[in-house]
């Protein structure tokens, strides 16, 4: 309830509803682009100047290896759901299962926030789980896409262009890069750049969640591909993967904080790097399939029901 | 005004993200020259859209604007054939 | 005095220098967008949170029955003015009327800044009575058009099409939104949001004038249809509209703070709602006329002349 | 380049709060598909303007594009004949 | 080596490593812009409100004819050795001298981050000139230019409109235009806005700088009129009038933080108000020749290896 | 559709800092209405270019599109022509 009252959520919830009152509200895109990279680099950095002060610890290193884990097989286990119970060809199964096997940079900035707001700040190193999560599942799309495509432009991107495209992600980039800036300046070198990259940090987070409301609920009604089915699985897709990153990270031995996050992690799919990679890898891939189920349907699940009950969940069973 | 030839103006509407494909095509077909103009919004048989950056640049369309010969422009247009439809 | 050598009236001044001088200085239109959406939101928010905490009082319900007397009968005497001495056709007389009806949300920002540095802050709901005030004018003006018009397309938009741009219009749900989010976190969910909400309100509304000055030279530089008669009317209305507005204001028990607020409100001329209203209601009034009166005359007025001279006469007379 | 029909390229240039406008009266000539490109500025018989989104997109231009067949052009541009004045 | 670290010039190597690697990683345009305008803002109005509060001295007067002698005499050495050893044409020339002789805004409020967070704050005179120093080389420039070339548009402007488009330049009038402002609201009137003006500099420096990375490496790439006479020139002129700075700084006595600033304003290249003068005044430059010395070549050198060596360097030649 | 005329449409790609000389002399060739369209970026003889604001505008690109009549045309070409390389 306490999360739902949170401003972040409040200006996710109205920009959602002037999108469906069909208000012509609007954010300009350079702003909404402005503040998606700020948010990476403020996420980057802030990780990097966790992990230079815990150093690195046998918790990262197995929270990194859950997370890789996780982004291999969830793609796998997708694509047969989405080609059987989702009805879809090859091609669009491969596209929507990267996704899922991906994480999206603002479901995990809003749980963070959500979550040290109730005093259970995960550590610094899940940045580092986030952007090793961002990649692995689109090759593991393609390769499910081309094995089972009987025909189509599946693999037709030569394999090396796609890996550049993929790994040198803006995103991906500036993320990565920021968390080694924060590595290296420390607590100490942060200090004079910390009024905008952390005191700012909340405020600018709810403009960008009013942006993301307006653009999920036009994209959802605006959705044209979108059986029911499928919204069905871009609701149970987030609840299952968010259910067993809670399993997986008590089971590794992580605090409340970080396990929470790591199913946060699983639960949430990409609307940026994956997007971007299938467009340019699975052409004939329908973007506006993918980019529904991701941005109009996984997406606010995630925000308004996964993060409050992935917490419960992890709360509940900790303390037993 | 004697300095004018005749030349193809051709307007591809693109996906951002496959951008790059369509100058590589346009390479491959001897073009050396073009612009690229930005759009804000459409609509098509498969729905509407309108520029939103945050999703990496999908859902985003820009117009890849060339002016050439009529030889190029076909040998660009063959290339560009295949992909038409998901351009 | 002391007002005009504020920072936020200084930018406004030199972007307004600039402009006149021809420089080539510009704000990128998507800042000065996002500028814009920030004060909104910020607005908003600051006078949620000042409801919240003082609960709705019978000043209030006496602050937004003014503010509605006034948004309602300032665009009929208005029209009737614009007709005889300013010469103006039914159509545009209707289209003007209906900006004088409604309010500038940064001119009341602005004027909320000066007077607070004077520890004469309004209270937090005349926010509300300023979301009160943005609409009603469009509906009178539209209907002395339409009454008036001997043909034209007055009245050709269905009023359901209208009534929803109108109340649904960007600016006015962006405000009534953060408004309603404002009093739902209170002042303890706003900490957190503060540094960007509240700590950098001032500095952007620099930034902001500075654009506005720029844009209000530029339009009164390029004016065409602007006569002397409607540059004077552009004086006369903010000065008769604001003094009525202190009138009223102290009539019903006001503080000083939120007569001048009223003051203000009364006296501002729209420059957002009411001109995308008009341009679609009644396509054939002139938009360079409507928004060089209120932009490049109304707007410089207000600020410069308009706000101090407001709280000079309340407390003088309160004083009294 | 057999796949190519004759086609009427229209271009409109609409102040942004009547771009609504100019939609619905495409769909109603039957005009499925356009594109909507931005503008800077420009000058006219009415004077000069600018892109300044403040003042609710009024001063505002942007292009409505859309290819169409010859008889649904006719139908388009009959039902903008009105408003050409305004838009 | 500390330099290094500092976080602004971290994410200045960032975007160059990015760019470098070909990352679709970007900045949207009016991002850069406005941060680039707010950075003129802010260091104008500190500069002012420095001057404010330590009234004109004599060694603010020495610093502006100082900073003046370099503006006009870089320009003219400039010229005969890149006719001379860098092979260029009399336009070229002309063009490429004049971005030397004027200043780059960029480096100057790098270095002032840098020298201010190793406790050696420059005054706030030294921002005065910058201003001083943005235009005159220009006419120096375009006057060698026209005085050697044999034909062409050298001079086809009317040097009114020239002289207009440069004094009235954006970032010279907004410069300007702040340093005033700050002059005359002093401490008091500043500290209201100094959330966003001073508190939230180095931060909104970071991202600028991260933007500066990947268009100086883009450029390097795709430079193609560079030659590596040319190269070798971008890095002796910063570092011999970076030289000439330190000297004449300490010869008429200013302490070791304004020194460093004198030589950093000597070193850097212009690349904003230069090249827009250039376009206009002689349309037959190579627009591509003197952006990437300017910004390719020069402005990482003085990020990178000027700012400490001048540093460096004056506080040797100080200490003995 | 009887209010049609014959005009030419010229665009011009155009450095923005050299718009407005541009403007000059398609007023000096008595044009008077004009639009200016943004660009994102572009290749030719010369190289690669991508909007890039920080550089006073410069390496930034806009097309000035105008619609006159055959003879404007030709008097506004003829104004252009010393600089078209340039521009
Ligand atoms: N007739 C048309 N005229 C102009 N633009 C069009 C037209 N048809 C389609 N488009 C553009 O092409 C995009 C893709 O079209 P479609 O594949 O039909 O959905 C649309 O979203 C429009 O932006
Ligand atoms: N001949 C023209 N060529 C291109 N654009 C034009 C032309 N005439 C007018 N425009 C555009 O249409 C707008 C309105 O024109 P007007 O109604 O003549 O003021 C102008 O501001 C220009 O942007
Ligand atoms: N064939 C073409 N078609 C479209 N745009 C072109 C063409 N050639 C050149 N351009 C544009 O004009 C600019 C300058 O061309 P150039 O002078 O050849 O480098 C290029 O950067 C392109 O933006
Ligand atoms: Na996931
Ligand atoms: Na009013
Ligand atoms: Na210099």
């Amino acid at each position: 309830m306490d999360t739902l009252l949170s401003p972040v959520i409040l200006f996710f919830v109205l920009g959602a509803l002037a999108a469906f009152a069909r208000s012509d509200l609007a954010i300009p895109e350079a702003i909404s682009k402005g503040i998606s990279l700020y948010l990476m680099a403020a996420i980057g950095l802030k990780g990097g100047i966790l992990v230079a002060e815990s150093g690195f610890t046998t918790d990262l290193l197995l929270a990194a290896l859950a997370g890789l884990v996780l982004s291999f097989t969830i793609p796998v286990v997708a694509f047969f759901i989405l080609r059987g119970f989702g009805r879809l060809d090859p091609i669009n199964a491969g596209a929507v299962a990267a996704h899922y096997g991906s994480v999206s940079v603002v479901t995990f900035v809003t749980g963070q926030e959500v979550l040290t707001s109730s005093g259970l700040a995960p550590a610094g190193y899940m940045v580092a789980v986030l952007a090793l999560m961002e990649t692995p599942a689109i090759i593991v799309g393609l390769y499910m896409a081309s094995r089972y495509a009987t025909n189509g432009s599946a693999g037709t991107t030569s394999s090396r262009e796609l890996l550049h495209e993929t790994l040198l992600n803006g995103s991906v980039v500036l993320l990565t890069g920021s968390f080694i800036i924060g590595i290296m300046i420390g607590k100490e070198g942060f200090a004079t750049i910390a009024p905008v990259f952390e005191t700012g940090f909340r405020g600018m987070l709810c403009f960008f969640l009013l942006d993301m409301g307006l653009i999920a609920a036009r994209r959802l009604r605006e959705a044209r591909s979108l059986t029911m089915r499928l919204v069905f699985l871009g609701l149970v897709f987030p609840l299952v993967n968010g259910i067993i990153g809670v399993l997986l990270g008590l089971m590794i031995g992580l605090d409340v904080g970080s396990t929470v996050a790591l199913a946060i992690l699983a639960a949430s799919a990409s609307y940026i790097a994956v997007p971007a990679a299938m467009r340019l890898a699975l052409p004939e891939a329908d973007s506006g399939l993918y980019l529904s189920m991701s941005l109009a349907v996984t997406f606010p699940f995630n925000i308004i029901i996964g993060i409050p009950l992935f917490t419960q969940i992890t709360v509940w069973m900790a303390g037993s | 005004m004697k300095r004018l030839t005749s030349r193809k103006r051709i307007e591809v509407l693109v996906d951002a993200p496959l951008l790059k494909r369509v100058k590589t095509m346009a390479e491959e077909a001897g073009i050396i020259g073009y612009t690229v103009i930005p759009t804000l919004e459409g609509k098509g048989a498969q729905g509407e859209w309108r520029d939103e950056r945050v999703s990496g640049g999908v859902g985003s369309k820009v117009i890849f604007l060339t002016i050439v010969s009529e030889e190029r422009a076909t040998a660009f247009l063959d290339q560009l054939e295949p992909i038409l439809d998901c351009v």
